[in-house]
């Protein structure tokens, strides 16, 4: 057990560091400190381009792919450097982290060949098609359909149906759909993994807006929307498979990137409640004290899992982390609003959007529903944890 | 000793209930939240049609007669659909101000306008305000409904006065609101010329109290509602095959929902009665009521957010509008912990 | 809707207290301040026969039986002036507040006779048969056995089975008992209400000690245990129907009783708070101020529940009763202990006993267990307060 | 950076797992409780034939080497078991205060008889001590273990001594104590001769420092022993005709306490791991291990009583041994509002 870097992970650390700085101190300055994942789209892509041209984009990722094969601690490395120097959060997330990785792990060579270059160098950026508005939790309820059909003499999928939640679907070039292909399958049967363009008549894209104002999220409607034969991962009916496959990935090295976020905000509140006096309440310390503490803890949680030699096993420090911090993130935003008092609920301007904290207030509601609610994740817990009997499905 | 609804008010209840219901619709609060956070025609409608504007002011003043219980009953119902009415600032406090402590022309010429909705009152509390004579100088951040009054009652922690909103020296710059149905104003006086209310100590007293009530009162609807509307999903949403409501740990944060929504009920009829009564108990319950609904509001907005999932974190369904009002009702007039605070200096002693 | 009391009940609560704090100060001086239940019972058996000597035993109770048929807020008064006095609470409170009214509900006037009185004179103590060991919260699973036979010409009720938390069994003359009369009989049907003398060959009591080190609680042992044939209430196999409607008794007036004695509690609190500097803790002076407000709270619930014109609806208030005042108390135990600090884990003598802090402490972990548990009390608020759906039995 | 146990402290783990498991059953810390609060066996067993007992203790001081790792992965052996022994206050802490701050003499003199269990040592603390020359005037109330110690530690903010319990002017008084695994001895100290450490700083801050993270290691594995024996418990009880751990609302309340041991898991092994590696945030680390996982123990002992329903609030069943071992890890060496606000001074400077 050892928690230090050595030496030589500490000059790599400096050289990320540099390089970032230098980025957001030059060509990329305009883009330095946005928090909000729907901002600047168009000026992000360019980064994660840039961050490609320098193999910065992918760098736990096999060389032959555009990444760097590096080591879990120049992982870790690089995902703390990348938020402490204020960089906005990857608009392709999806790709690098799920798509990519599940391209690698279940995709033929010519799949490999036709995506993972281009996901590395950011010219594709995917979103996903998971959830649906009949099944948000319930990931194996899936009513959208795919059927393969002959068309101008090219085996095609046709696929029709409704997505929900698919986050960045309106910047998105592509979108990976679990669809249920076996007509009568039920469950997580009968399911297959396709992934389809973004660009065509068939699929209609629309905004959600949430309660913050911000509409990060869509609606994506499939009618008789089409993908070639090829687009297919795995075989089909193995959709639920894969689609798991990729759940697991997203326990990845990304989540240090995502606290030293968490990391920016807490300082956020800290500097207001010096600026306030908030900071001279023993209450408002207290609860400062214990984000301090749950920061740490999920660093050290998430260290844990990385170090982890069998990957293959999803032990208790994996199965908690979800909830482990969303809840702290709930919590956050409560004691950030805490600390602004009413000042907090007032914008800046005539429009209604928030800087980072009320932000982080309304938007970490969320955090405890998407991705597996609350009370998903402790029936997880609980049934794959500690081995309690599963929750029985009903059949209304 | 009788801790029950009167006939006459659960006749109150019924009609403010069914009032509220049928026209604080989404639709309009989100009409009135697009401008500037009033449903006027509601407004009007509350204080012309339905007659209870009165409630809560002394008949003598041109009220209603009657009291808090009343007037929490029916803040209860308009929260219940978190309506956008200037009730809180404009009746609760503004007009409770000026019957306690207006000379008999104040109440003369601002009560019968105020009751009518014609004008619209706002609040203006600032503890550091400087009286130059009745010259005053302060500002309010947090004026609810502040940009939207003819008027405002401008209280310090020892005058109190009533000062027109177009009047030289006052500023009011209306601000974006987390809480569209309630956005606040800053109100900012610079010398302004008001007119002193003739007993300042009992407009403030009656103010505050009223607002506390009041507050609480709107975060008991608020809660109630998020809990009835929750159920409802509860009972028409599937997944996993099943009603979610047929969860048992759904049912047990809906059951927890209840346990703290009826201890609000408690606090706040128990506060209301207290002020009614001058019972020695007035000033523990109306800070016991004032922060015990508001944190179950919260809670229980949370939990109808959570609850409803996905669907609760979108613009288009009404949880959110519970949800800001929630927040909004915690920190506005004092914090929950202020006033525990108050609370423990009582029993304990001011602190060291 | 209105809280103060008449000029008529404020004389009234002057008498109550005026005999009261006579009594504690004079012949029963002794015994003034005692919290623990399992206390000197003997003379606590003698002052409930003074008690019911001055007509003070039941006052609600008709005119006839020994009571007062005193109004509500009378009830209220002598309840709070009783705890405010500092007398300890009613070893026959089982016998006063459940088998008395559940006789009078339902029992014939033979029994009436036969019961009453001495229930009413403090003569004939009571104790409640109800949790078995393989059924502590699930009432109904009854197995303890009850057959009707005819010994030397006699109908008699043979009894055989276990009792398991029978409160204060070792000091009580009686205890009702609900066991399964119909053989084969499943869940609340075929239950039997009986009421059985407790000292007899075929009734044995042990002693459970709890984590305080005190024993309130007991197992009783039914090894072919008698009672005659009028020992039944109500019907053969009315025996859930008679145990629900005493349960309901329980949200009775002595609610108000026992929150004068957590009133008590508090203020001790309050004054160890005073005395060793953590009334200057705000966060200690947050959660005093936190359970002051629960107290009055439960006290304007209890008030709203026996307010209630329509007793047989069981609103919102009385559904939640429990639960509250078990969560309050077990939160009031963790703060007694911040206040003292390590001292309060540390007792005076040589024995493993407890002072009213440390003891509430400890005792106040079965609270959120006994008479139904948190968990069982969000079922029925749930289902019955709420309309969900009733939690599936199930048949292992 | 690898932030996993070595295969040497898997090995260590699994063995004091084992030795634990088998030897401080129920039954003999029952008898322990009777009487002074130790399993002299046990204690004698652990530290002459299990050979673990140097362990975190320099090699040239006589001890086995390792670190606190290796420590904290034997205490959360020993709290799994609520083993009643004097590991805290001998080792932890004045074996380690000796270790840091001693003479060569002194650790010669007293280390390997504490290492070997032959004699017993507490570790007394009194920021109010006073000290003339060496002749000590102070107590402490809460000595664990103080009454069977032949020898103590003492020290105040500044010093540090090490004296024989049955010196002249030593008063220890045995307390009846809610832990009867560990339970406190009033110390008296009236002009008492002892013989000073070399360093006192680094005596107190090394005795702090593995007493903070014992305690937390302890609390860690009470808290896992907690769960693991409600998990035993939910498979096995019927109710409703089900087993109830099929009741979500009992599954969620275990996902709660995996969630917060999982937390507390990664704060014992920062700590511990930030000390040994001499880190910069070995301070944050060890009030951040000692709060936490002291609060994750007590609510998963409380957690433990409740889910056991009436059984679990009988002296017979062992989880009063955890409730109350959680109860006492809470107050000992600074409550965790005590530790947080600590952290809080880190971050935020000292308050007002």
């Amino acid at each position: 057990m050892k928690l230090g870097f050595s030496r030589a992970d500490e000059l790599f650390r400096a050289e990320c560091a540099d390089w970032l700085n230098g980025q957001m101190a030059g060509e990329f300055r305009d883009i330095k400190g946005i928090t909000k994942l729907t901002a600047s789209p168009e000026r992000r892509k360019e980064w994660e381009q840039q961050l490609a041209a320098h193999k910065w984009s992918c760098i736990g990722w096999p060389e032959e792919w555009g990444g760097r094969n590096a080591s879990l601690a120049h992982q870790v490395i690089f995902a703390e450097e990348y938020a402490r120097a204020g960089v906005p959060g990857r608009v392709n997330h999806i790709g690098i982290e799920l798509a990519g990785p599940t391209i690698l792990a279940f995709g033929t060579d010519a799949q490999k060949q036709r995506f993972l270059p281009d996901i590395a160098a950011g010219k594709t950026i995917f979103c996903q098609g998971f959830s649906e508005p009949g099944a948000g939790s319930d990931l194996a309820s899936v009513r959208t359909k795919a059927r393969l059909e002959v068309v101008s003499g090219q085996e095609e999928w046709i696929v029709n149906g409704q997505k929900i939640w698919t986050s960045l679907a309106h910047i998105s070039d592509w979108i990976f759909v679990v669809s249920r292909s076996e007509e009568g399958s039920k469950g997580p049967k009968g399911l297959t993994f396709l992934m389809m363009e973004i660009d065509q008549p068939g699929i209609e894209i629309r905004g959600i807006t949430q309660i913050n104002g911000d509409a990060e999220f869509n609606e994506t409607f499939f009618t008789d929307a089409r993908c070639p034969a090829d687009s297919l991962i795995g075989a089909p009916g193995e959709g639920w498979k894969i689609a798991m496959g990729l759940l697991a990935f997203e326990r990845g090295v990304s989540t240090l990137g995502q606290q030293m976020g968490f990391r920016n905000e807490l300082d956020e509140i800290i500097a207001a409640a010096k600026a306030n006096g908030a900071a001279s309440d023993p209450l408002i310390r207290q609860r400062i004290a214990k984000a301090e503490i749950g920061l740490n803890l999920m660093r050290y949680g998430a260290l844990r899992m990385l170090s982890q030699t069998d990957h293959s096993k999803i032990d208790g420090a994996a199965l908690t982390y979800k909830i482990q911090w969303a809840s702290w993130r709930r919590a956050l935003g409560e004691l950030a609003m805490d600390v602004l008092g009413q000042a907090g609920e007032v914008a800046d301007g005539a429009e209604y959007e928030w800087d980072t904290l009320p932000n982080l207030f309304l938007y970490s509601r969320a955090d405890t529903i998407y991705g597996g609610t609350n009370q998903i994740q402790r029936n997880l817990i609980a049934e794959r944890g500690l081995g309690m009997p599963r929750e029985p499905r009903g059949d209304v | 000793m009788e801790f029950a609804f009167t006939d006459e008010q659960a006749m109150i209840a019924e009609t403010a209930r069914a009032f509220f219901t049928e026209n604080a619709t989404s639709e309009r609060t989100r009409k009135a939240m697009a401008a500037d956070g009033i449903d006027h025609a509601l407004w009007t409608a509350f204080c012309q049609e339905l007659g209870l504007s009165g409630i809560g002011i002394p008949e003598n003043a041109g009220g209603a007669g009657l009291g808090l219980v009343e007037l929490a009953i029916i803040a209860e119902a308009a929260g219940a659909q978190v309506a956008a009415l200037p009730m809180l600032g404009s009746l609760a406090m503004a007009a409770q101000a000026i019957a306690a402590g207006g000379s008999a022309e104040q109440q003369a010429e601002w009560l019968p306008r105020l009751l009518s909705g014609e004008v619209i009152a706002g609040y203006v509390h600032d503890a550091a305000l400087t009286a130059d004579g009745n010259a005053l100088t302060g500002a309010d951040q947090f004026v609810a409904h502040g940009a939207a009054a003819q008027v405002f009652v401008v209280t310090s922690n020892t005058g109190a006065w009533i000062i027109p909103a177009d009047a030289a020296g006052v500023t009011v710059t209306a601000c974006t609101t987390m809480d569209q149905t309630r956005p606040y104003a800053r109100v900012a006086l610079s010398g302004a010329a008001a007119a002193p209310l003739a007993d300042a100590a009992s407009a403030i007293a009656a103010a505050h109290r009223a607002g506390f009530v009041t507050v609480a009162a709107e975060a008991l609807g608020g809660a109630q509602a998020a809990l009835d509307r929750t159920v409802g999903y509860a009972k028409e949403r599937v997944q996993f095959g099943r009603v979610i409501g047929s969860f048992q740990a759904y049912k047990h944060r809906l059951a927890d929902m209840m346990i703290e929504i009826e201890q609000a009920r408690s606090a706040v009829y128990w506060a209301a009665c207290a002020v009614d009564e001058g019972s020695d108990e007035a000033e523990l319950a109306v800070h016991s009521a004032k922060s015990f609904a508001a944190d179950t509001y919260f809670m229980c907005a949370g939990n109808m957010i959570q609850l409803h999932g996905g669907i609760g974190f979108t613009w288009e369904h009404d949880a959110h509008l519970y949800f800001k009002r929630a927040r909004a009702l915690q920190s506005m007039l004092g914090s929950g912990n202020w006033h525990r605070e108050r609370i423990a200096s009582m029993i304990l002693g001011d602190a060291a």
